[in-house]
Order: C-alpha cells, then structure tokens, then sequence
C-alpha cells in the first residue's frame, strides 16, 4: 500500500517525504543557529531542541509507517553525470533505516534537552548547539543513504563533528590532541572503507553503488577479493566503531563536554560503524568460506573482553563508560560476525545499548555537573543529595549490567543464543567473561560515585528537569525496551529487523540461567569488594600485580602503537645515530690511525732512503720540470684560457638571447611557427 | 539580385516602425522628465513645474528646445571625435533595446522587432554598451572629475552586470527559454511570486546599472561635481538625458516582460489590443515605483555600492538559483508556475 | 565569381571588422585603439549573426564587449593620466614584428586558398537554407547533453573552476597590500 | 564567401600577432591577444556554419570565450599590480628574467 501525496511527482511516499523531513529539520536548524552565531546565544539552544523535537516526532511517524506498510520504495535522483559514471542520491527508507531514525532522533532530542542547563552559559553554546544540529543530520543521512559514495559522503560529516565536538573546548590541549587523534584514527579506518568503495564500484557488474544492487553485481567475484572487499569495509567500520586496535581515539574523546559523549561515543555515532556492517551484511555473506565474518567476529569478542578489563580499573568515570562503549561495541561487532543469525541480535543490542549508555552517560554529566570531578574516588555518598540520578543511573547500569528483565538482558541473551547457535566456542567464552566483567565493573562505579562517605567537599544537587526529565525517559526506556525483543513477548524486534527471512529463535534455557547466574557473581563481587569490604582492594592489588598494571594501562595498546608505529622510526633513527657514529666514525678514525702509524713508518723509510734517490732524481727533475714549465705556460696554459676566454666571449654575446623582454619571445614563438607552416607549405602541398 | 522587391518592402517597414519607436522614445523620454519633477513636486509637497502651458505640460518641450538651441562648447583639452561622439555612443544602444522588448500580440503580430531565440541575453549585452559611451564621454571631457565618474561608472557597471545576469537566469531557467516573449507570455502566475528575491537583486541591480538615485554615484553632485557629463552641454547632454530616462523606461518594460507577465490582463479591447495596454500600463506603473523608490533614498558610498554588488546582491542571486532550480526539477510545482 | 547577396553582406561586415582590427593595431592613442577593438568585436559579433550562431554573438557582444572591453578600458584609465600623452607606442623591434606577422598571415591563407572548395562546402546549401536547430539549443545540447559521446559536463565546470580561480587570482593580484598606502 | 570568412579569420589572427609583437604597452598587448582569440572563433564558426550540427565547434568559442575571459582577469590584474609597483605598464621595465 502507498501513500503517494498528490502534490509531488515520482515514487515519494509519505515515509520517504517524512524521513527527508527528519533529515531536513536539523540541517535547518545547523543553517539557522550556525549562521547567526553568536547572536544565537539565548535563542540557538532553544530551536535546535524544537528542530530536533519535531524531527523526533516524523521520524517515530516514519517507524510507525514502516510497521504498517513495510519499507519504503527506494527513492532517487542523479546526483552526478559524467560520461558512463552515474551516482544516485537516494533516501532508502526501511526497517533498518526507520529504527535507526528512532534510536537517532531520540537520543539527539534528550540530548539537547540535557545540554541546555549542561552547556548553560559557555560562550560558544550556539557553535555547540549548531555542531550538534548538523552531526544529526549527518548521522540520519548515513541512516538514510542508499548507496555506499553518499553513504560514506555523511559518513566523513560525521566524522567531522565529532573532531568538531570532541574539540569544542579547543583552547584545552588535551581536547584538541584528543580530537586530532580521533580524526586520524578514524581515518586509518576510513582509507579503508574508501577503498572498498572504489573496488566495489570497479568490481561490480554492471557499476553500481546502490547498496540493494551491490551483493548480485558482485556475486561473480574471485573468492579471495569477496573476502577482501567486506573485510576492507570492516576497517572503516573499525575505526568508527572503535574496534581493537583503532580504539584508541574513543577514551581520548572523553575530553569533549560530557553530552556529547552521550550522544556521540555512546548512542549514534559508534553506532554507525555497527549499521555499516549491518547494511551491507549482503557483502560480507557473499563469500562462501565465511572468514570475514570469521574475523568480524573475533576482532568483536576481543574487543568485548579486552576493554571490559581495562574498564575494571578505571577511576576516571567517563573512561569506564568509554571502555564499556568498546566492549558492547565489540560484542554488536561480533554478533555480525555470526551473520544472519546475529545480525538482528546485533541491532538489537545496538537499540538498547543506545538507550542505557546514552542515560549513563547522561547521568554521569548530571554528576560531574553537580560535582566539577571525573575522578570517582572524589565522589561517593551522592545517593541522598541526588536521588534521580542515583536511581536512573542504577537502572542503567542494571540494564548495561544484563540482569533479568532489563533492556540489556534481552539483546545479550540473543547474542549469546547467535554465539552458541553458530558453535563459535572460543567468542561464546570471552562474551561469557566479558558477561562477567560488566556487572562487576558497573557495580564498582555505581558504588564508588554514588554510596559511601563523601571523601570530599562538595555541594552536588539535582539540577532542573531539563537534566533529570531525560534521565527518566532513558531510565524507563532502558527498562522496558528490551521486551520488544524478548523471546516470552512474541519477538516483535526479530520480526521487523532481520536479515533474508525471519528465524525465531529457540529459548535456550541454559545461557539465560547460565548469564544471569554470571551477572549476580559479577554484582556480587563488586559489592563484596566496594561496599561490604570482604577483600581489602589493596591486597588485591598486591597479589594481582601484574594482572592489574596490564589492565590499568590499558594492555599498553597506546604503548604498542607507539611501539610499532612510532617507536621503529626513533629506532630507526637511533642506530642510524649509532651506526654513524660507531662504524663509520670508527672506520675513520681507525683509518687515520693507521695512517698516522703507516706515516711514521714511511717517514722513516723517506727520510732515510728515499730522500737520497729524490735528491739525486730531485736535480734531474729541476732541469726537466724547467723544460715542462716553459711548455706550460705558454702553450698548454695559452690553450686553456684561450678556451676559457673563447666561452666567455661567447657566452657574452649568447647570453643577449635571454632579454626578458616578452616580445621577443613571442616574435621567436611566431616566426617559429610560420616558419614550420611554411616548410611544411613548401614540401608537403607544393611538391 | 534575388527578390529584391520583397526585400526592399520589408526594409521600408522596418524603417517606419524603427521611426515610430524613434519618436516614441524621444517623447517618452520627454514626458517622464515631466513625470519625475512632477511626482518629485508632490513628494516635496510641492506643486512642480507649473508656468509652461496648461499645469506645467509643456515644460519638457520648452526644456528640449532651450537644450537645442544652445551654444555647442569643446573643450580644449577634449578629445574631439569622441566628445562628440559619445553621447551617441551611450544612446543608441537604449534605442537598439527596444528591438527585444515584447509590446504584446496586437492582431496574431508579435509586436516585437527582433523576436530572437536570445532576446534576454541580447537585451543585457545591448545595455551594457552604453557604458562605453558614458565611459568615453567621461575620458574625452580631459576633466579629472569626469574621469573619476566615467572610471566608477565602469566598476559599477561590470559588479552589477553579474547579479543581474544571474537573475535574469533564474528567469531563464524557469521559462526554458531566453525568447523575451516567451518567457512574459509563458507565465502562469507572474514571475515575481516565485522569482520574489531574483525580482529584487533585478530591480537593485538594474536601478544601480541605469544610474538612478541611490545609485547614481558616476554623476554624484557633492563630490564629482556633475561626473562624466560635467562638460557636456546643448544636444550632447540632451542625449545623455534621453538615454538615461530611455533606460529608465526600457528596464520597466524588461521587469514588466520578465517579472509581471507581460501584457497580461483581463481582455476587454478588440485585436489584443488589451495585451498592449497592458503591457504599457504595468511599465509605466514600474516607471512610476522606480522613481517613487529613487527618490525616496540617499545615495550610497562609493565602498557600500561595491559591497553590496559583491556581498549581498551576488550570494541573492545564487541563493535565488538553487530555489529556481529547487522548482524547475519538481514537475509538479513547475505546473503551477509555468503554462 | 558572381557575388550574391549574403556574400556581400558578409563583404560588407568584413571591411569594418578588418579595418577595426588594423586600427586597433595600429592607432598611437591607446583608448582609441581599445574603441577600435570594441569596433572589431561588434563587427564580428554581426558576422556571427549572419552565420546563424546567435548565441555566440549575443555571448560576445556580453563578455567580450560588455564585460572585457569595459574591463580594459577601467585598466586604461587606471593606469594612464588623463593626457594620455605617450611616447612611442612602438617597441624595438616592430619591423621584425610586422615581418613575422606577414609571413604568419601569408602562410595560413596559403593554406587556405589550397584546401580544396569540396572540403569546405559540405551540406552547404541545406546548412545555409533551414538550420536544424538554434544556436542556443545546438550549442546546450552539445554542452550538458547526457549522451555520453560528447561529455562536456565536466569541461564546462572546469570551465567554471578556471573562471572562478581567475577572478580570485585577479583580485589577489590587484589588490592593495596592507603595508602599501 | 568561406574563403572570405576564413582570411578575415587569418587576418586577424595576423593583426592581432603584429600588435603583439610590436607594441609596449602591456594592456594593447592584451588587447592584441584578444584579437587574435577572435581571429580563431571567427574561423570556428565559419566552419562551424558548414558542418551539420554546429553545436560542437560552437561550444568551442563559447570555452574559448570562458577561457579569454579569465585571461583578460588575470593578465588586467597583473598589469595593475605591475603598475602599482613600477609606475609604469610597459614592457620594457619588466625584463626582470634578463641575464
């Protein structure tokens, strides 16, 4: 069923129109805000929120339409003609699409809602206010697009707000180192993509970009470029979704003020790295032998694990927030991997995960607000002055945390089912440590910041509802919207989100006792460890010394990047210094050495011997070399400057040649040319 | 010679009617000097020129033949060819618009001269020789003051060529077709509903290339003295005047065909004489709002002429493009714009 | 040779062109030779005319006469006093000059007069009688067709690039430095 | 009559070349280069009038035309700023790549 509005041509249906709006409305309102700049101080925050408000709204009209009626035709005009190359800007809008609107929209609007008491009174909110407007529209046009060049097009938008936001504070060094390495790291990840790009759009037959035409076009590759084409598509999904190793950026990005954290390294934009796997799934499940998907899978439970037990030692409490972004980062990645069957998994999980991080991160800015610290031993007993906080950010923990029924619940038990569904033994163990590792790691922040004494000074309290009225709706959200997908209720999520048909999956009793029993050691230990005191922290510490300084820095990735990519160049550098230095120094000097000895030596030998002979041949050579001079100077020097004096000679009169003088030039130009015409006149048409 | 009767007919209509439209453009002239001291009157509350004939009417006749009758001065530092020559130079080129400018369809004839494919684009390289009259006039004087006049003129004239241009391709892009009477004839609803920002870079545009009021800097009085027409007197100022209030009446036309659907209008004369009226009523009803606007403003500093040729009117008139062309790709809404 | 009457009309705007052309060379005081090169550029404008490509000469009479003879005379009058009292306008080596431009224009009308007539009047009578399209329409087809056997899209926005590079160079160029008064 | 309007083309073209190789003012130099540009779009489209569709050599002229305009921008300002710098714009005092 359509519904084609009568006033414009073509295939627009309503939900196409609607989801351009949603687009439309915040690129209005970057346009608006930006351009006014400073004069928007008092008004620029408030549009883009009514902006962002209204492209909410048609963006849940959008997924309601697209419940009813099924995806959107796809629509489309040329963007670009030349010669046989074509590019299409199309608006694709289907069940994907309209959930990622959702997801986007939602968090942005909570967003901006947040900011306005967050941001409240910093000179540049309206540069803020625009930079979040325009990395909306960036983030829904790469939800939107329909081929990979316009996809990849507001793919680098997006990365450039979050170089933008993540330096918004660019008078700070640490932003706007953080937000350089962000851009660069990312973009390792995006060379990447860009060149599968090019290979898809070179490879495929006939060309195309058009994401529903690419995996036909290239199903008749050589097997070894369909693993390479998806797995060079998987690097810029790396980058952007902070995979291990080019996570690097994403803790760094911390530095950027605490919303944008939420929005960006939390809910939307690592978020894109997952959607760009996930839309073209088509690709990656081309290849026959399934090693890239192999390898999506293991780089993801890797990852899972690898910043679960960094976040375990973190104290700064947005760095654990990040390093649990990478770790449920990865475990979305490696829900990919298993292909179809975790591909809805892996959105899903996406869904929910945008939702309780987004509140998380949300209430962590409410506390670092209230409190002007990010260390988390500088907090503690913040559960009485801010009670919303308190409870929402427990909600969102539980539900990060995985315990039965929150949101997170649901999504990581159907990664787990995908996992044990495709026998991958090795990734189902790490996601079950990692499993683990979360509850524990969130218990231990959740007490730290808010349970306890006060261990200093502060005078934290709940800020307006602007702050807490979006806490609330995550925390709500971050409740329920796990049944969306829950096995007991019907399954609507794995019913409108799937890959080729709909699979319900079997209820597997044993992973859902199995995880939650893992959940509750996790929580137990953390409580044992923070609030009950069982085990002194420090002798922990003592006897996992080595465990704990890996972890706490960080596997000593940054290290091992230094290692291989900075520090061989110093080396490099460092024995060239040596080999100079030592070898060749040394060659010389033992050369002169020797030479000085081998001197002495012949000094001797001249002084005794050999000056007798040349003294006698001396004589001899005196009466000869008179001759020669003779013959010298007046012959062969004669020669020689009369060379020399010849080419000066000429070289004075040549050199009137060069005079500068343009006319000349052009006069020799000319009569160069008419002379070519009439040689050629002469030889080729008259004889 | 081949059908050299039919030939010579032909030529000797041409010449009537290059006669007619010769004498209506000299009257014209004449009658909108009347009409701006006139409207100028009433805004000063003032009564006018009222001691030539009946209310003042014949004041531009007298004025005509105090212009003529005058002692014809060269100055001796002038170049004499072109100080007499230039005031032709910037005339006729006003008189050679006429040619594109679409009367209306009186009796199934199209009462334009030269009803060619690139009317719109011939009528803006027509004006903007006049320049080179103005320019040489302004040279040829050997007066610095005229120089000075004649050097803005120049820089005026090539900054406010763009904007204008640029507008009158929105036009073009909507009508499909750089026929002047096409594009007034082929208006649904008049152009200047949805060309509203083209209409006004036009409008300023072609005010700051006709050199009328906030705009007339090559003639600005308090510094230039006259500019470049400072040493013209007798018939060769009276050919800068006309050539002047020629332009004046020639870009309403070219607004009333690009912008105000032509002749358009209600039918109530016999052989499309009505389209005619019309087409005369809403040029001369733009005549009168150029010169109640022009009038109604200070002038404007040489460095404020140029920013706004270059900051403001120029972005305008992208901006306008991308809307036109917003339009031009949606089927639907061109319908509602374009018959 | 019977002349007819196109090939008088294109005689008749011949004559100006060249001699407009001669004078511009030739003429010591540089606005008159710049009023000569406008003359010479109207000319051929009208020969355009007659050879049915409106479009072209409704373009040069608007950039050529319009924008860039207007542009020269500016430079003119910012570069000249108003005397315009110059010494010689001939430079060092015009006699060489004149000979190597008659030994051009004798060479290319050589070839000229050597092509045979066959090559050049190719679908003449049908071209000149009923032209198959405008100038205007010929000339858009060619530049933004879609066909893909003449793509001058991207010419045309080069086209545009060079344009908009020129005008920045140029005001990079003439503009007044900050420390020069 | 092609003959005609070919030599004037050539002719020109030689004017323009005459007046670039003997004059000394820089502007009549350029306003020489705009005459010969003019010699070759005039042999353009009096070929052109010859073919059967003349679109092609026409869209010649019209990047022709493109291309003198930027040229005339560009050389116009070099030749003001030169005569900022010097005082004077013939070419004469600007062999400055001499010996």
């Amino acid at each position: 069923m359509e519904h084609t509005v009568a006033s414009l041509a073509g295939s627009w249906t309503l939900t196409s129109i609607l989801a351009v709006l949603t687009m439309a409305f915040p690129l209005l309102g970057f346009i608006i805000v930006g351009l006014c700049g400073k004069i928007a101080k008092e008004w620029g925050p408030k549009l883009a929120t009514v902006t962002i408000f209204l492209s909410l709204i048609t963006s849940i009209v959008v997924l309601g339409l697209v419940i009813a009626n099924g995806p959107a035709p796809t629509v489309s005009f040329v963007w670009l003609q030349s010669g046989n190359l074509t590019l299409d800007f199309g608006f694709r809008v289907d069940q994907l699409c309209a959930m990622m609107l959702c997801v986007v929209t939602l968090v942005s609007f909570l967003v901006h809602l947040f900011s306005q008491d967050y941001m409240h009174g910093d000179p540049g909110i309206a540069r803020f206010y625009a930079e979040l407007q325009l990395f909306t529209t960036a983030m829904l046009g790469v939800v939107t697009a329909s081929n990979l060049l316009q996809l990849f097009a507001f793919w680098e938008l997006v990365g450039l707000c979050s170089y933008l936001l993540i330096g918004f504070w660019f008078h700070k060094r640490s932003a706007y180192q953080a937000a350089k390495k962000a851009f660069f790291v990312t973009k390792v990840g995006d060379m990447g993509l860009f060149t599968g790009i090019v290979m898809c759009f070179i490879l495929s037959n006939p060309h195309t970009l058009s994401l529903e035409a690419l995996p036909s076009a290239l199903a008749s590759l050589a097997p070894a470029l369909l693993i390479i084409i998806p797995l060079l598509i998987f690097m810029g999904a790396m980058g952007k979704s902070a995979q291990f190793p080019l996570h690097v950026w994403l803790p760094n990005a911390m530095e950027g003020p605490t919303p944008v954290s939420a929005l960006i390294h939390a809910a939307t934009m690592v978020a894109a790295g997952i959607y760009l796997v996930a839309r073209c799934m088509g690709l990656f499940t081309l290849d026959p032998s399934g090693t890239a998907l192999k390898v999506v899978t293991y780089v993801g439970s890797f990852t899972a694990i690898f910043a679960a037990t960094i976040a375990t030692v973190q104290d700064d409490i947005k760095k654990v927030l990040a390093y649990s972004t990478i770790s449920q980062l990865g475990y979305m990645v490696m829900a990919l991997g298993f292909g179809k069957f975790g591909y809805t998994a892996a959105l899903f999980h996406l869904m929910t995960h945008a939702m309780f991080k987004g509140l998380l991160f949300l209430g962590s800015g409410s506390v670092i607000h209230a409190t002007h610290t990010q260390n988390m031993h500088e907090m503690g007993g913040l559960f009485k002055k801010m009670p919303i906080t308190a409870w929402t950010f427990i909600l969102g923990s539980l539900a990060l945390a995985g315990l039965f029924p929150f949101a997170g619940f649901w999504s990581k038990d159907a990664i787990l089912v995908g996992a044990e569904a495709t026998h991958s033994t090795i990734p189902l163990i790490l996601a079950l440590i990692t499993a683990f590792l979360t509850p524990y790691y969130m218990t231990r922040c959740v007490w730290l910041t808010f349970f306890g004494k006060p261990r200093k000074e502060n005078h934290a309290h709940e800020a307006s509802w602007r702050t807490t009225l979006p806490l609330i709706i995550l925390a709500v959200l971050s409740v329920v919207i796990g049944f969306v997908g829950a096995p007991f209720f019907g399954e609507l999520f794995q019913r409108f989100i799937f890959f080729h048909e709909f699979e319900s999956e079997a209820v597997n009793w044993t992973l859902i006792f199995g995880s939650t029993g893992l959940v509750l050691a996790g929580i137990f230990l953390g409580l044992a460890i923070y609030a009950w005191g069982w085990f002194k922290k420090e002798t922990l510490i003592r006897i996992l010394k080595p465990l704990y300084l890996f972890f706490k820095n960080k596997w000593f990735v940054d290290e091992a990047w230094t290692f291989i990519a900075v520090k061989p160049l110093f080396y490099l550098s460092e024995f060239c210094h040596w080999f100079d230095r030592t070898v060749i120094d040394g060659a010389v000097n033992g050369v002169a050495w020797l030479s000085v000895i081998l001197g002495n030596i012949v000094y001797w030998f001249d002084a005794g011997i050999v000056d007798g002979l040349v003294n006698l041949a001396g004589y001899l050579t005196v009466k000869v070399s008179e001759l020669v001079k003779w013959f010298d100077e007046n012959v062969i020097d004669g020669a020689v400057n009369g060379v020399a004096a010849l080419t000066g000679f000429i070289g004075s009169k040549v050199r009137k040649v060069q005079t500068g003088y343009l006319p000349n030039y052009a006069t020799i130009m000319f009569a160069s040319i008419a002379l070519v015409l009439i040689l050629v006149a002469w030889f080729a048409v008259l004889n | 010679m081949e059908n050299f009767v039919p030939y010579l007919i032909v030529a000797l209509i041409q010449v009537a009617i290059s006669l007619g439209i010769f004498g209506f453009v000299m009257v014209n002239a004449l009658l909108l000097t009347l009409a701006e001291r006139k409207l100028l009157g009433w805004m000063h509350q003032r009564l006018g020129p009222m001691e030539v004939g009946p209310w003042g009417l014949f004041q531009p006749f007298a004025d005509m033949i105090k212009l003529l009758t005058k002692g014809d001065v060269i100055p001796k530092a002038a170049d004499k060819f072109f100080y007499s020559y230039s005031a032709l130079i910037a005339f006729t080129p006003s008189f050679i618009t006429f040619a594109f400018i679409p009367f209306g369809l009186v009796g199934g004839i199209k009462l334009v001269a030269a009803d060619t494919e690139i009317g719109v684009l011939m009528i803006s390289a027509v004006m903007a020789l006049s320049v080179i009259g103005i320019i040489l006039g302004g040279w040829s004087s050997g007066n610095k003051f005229s120089l000075l006049g004649a050097v803005r003129t120049a820089a005026q004239e090539i900054s406010y060529e763009i904007p204008k241009t640029l507008a009158i391709i929105a036009v073009v892009m909507l009508a499909g077709s750089m026929n002047v009477y096409h594009i007034s004839s082929i208006q649904r609803v008049w152009f200047i509903a949805p060309q509203f920002i083209g209409f006004l870079v036009f409008f300023v545009s072609s005010l700051a290339e006709i050199f009328r009021i906030p705009f007339d800097l090559a003639e600005g009085e308090s510094e230039l003295v006259a500019g470049y027409n400072v040493e013209f007197s007798g018939i060769r100022f009276a050919f800068f005047f006309f050539a002047e209030y020629t332009y004046l009446f020639v870009t309403s036309a070219v607004i009333t065909a690009l912008y105000l659907g032509g002749g358009s209008g209600p039918e109530f004369l016999p052989w499309g004489l009505s389209s005619l009226f019309w087409f005369l009523l809403k040029s001369f009803a733009m005549v009168g709002f150029i010169l109640w606007f022009s009038r109604s403003l200070p002038r404007v500093r040489a460095d404020q002429l140029m920013n706004m040729a270059w900051k403001i009117m120029l972005p305008l008139s992208l901006v306008n493009i991308i809307w036109t062309a917003f339009i031009v790709l949606n089927e639907n809404l061109l319908k509602i714009v374009v018959k | 040779m019977n002349v007819t009457m196109s090939q008088a009309l294109y005689m008749a705007l011949a004559f100006p062109a060249l001699v407009f052309a001669a004078l511009t060379v030739t003429v010591k005081n540089i606005v008159h030779a710049a009023i000569c090169l406008i003359g010479c550029l109207l000319s051929i404008a009208a020969i355009y005319v007659g050879l049915h490509a409106d479009f072209i000469a409704a373009a040069q009479i608007a950039i050529y006469v319009g924008a860039i003879a207007i542009l020269i005379l500016f430079s003119i009058m910012f570069t000249h006093d108003v005397s315009g009292k110059q010494m010689s306008h001939l430079n060092r080596q015009a006699v060489l000059g004149v000979f190597v431009a008659l030994a051009l224009f004798g060479s290319i009308s050589f070839f000229i007069m050597n092509t045979s007539e066959s090559q050049f009047t190719t679908n003449f009578q049908g071209q000149m009688a009923l032209p198959p399209k405008t100038s205007l329409m010929a000339v858009g087809d060619v530049l933004y067709s879609e066909n893909a056997s003449t793509p001058y899209m991207v010419p045309v926005e080069m086209a545009s690039f060079l344009l908009l590079a020129a005008v920045v160079g140029g005001i990079e160029m003439a503009k007044k430095k900050e420390d020069e008064v | 009559m092609n003959y005609l309007l070919l030599i004037l083309g050539a002719a020109i073209f030689s004017f323009g070349v005459l007046g670039a190789l003997t004059l000394r003012n820089a502007i009549r130099i350029l306003m020489c280069i705009e005459l010969m540009l003019n010699g070759a779009n005039l042999t353009f489209i009096a070929t052109a009038s010859q073919l059967p569709d003349p679109g092609l050599a026409q869209s010649m002229v019209v990047f022709a035309i493109a291309i003198a305009a930027s040229e005339t921008i560009v050389g116009l300002g070099a030749i003001v700023a030169m005569y900022r710098a010097k005082g004077w714009v013939t070419l004469e005092q600007f062999s400055l790549l001499k010996w």
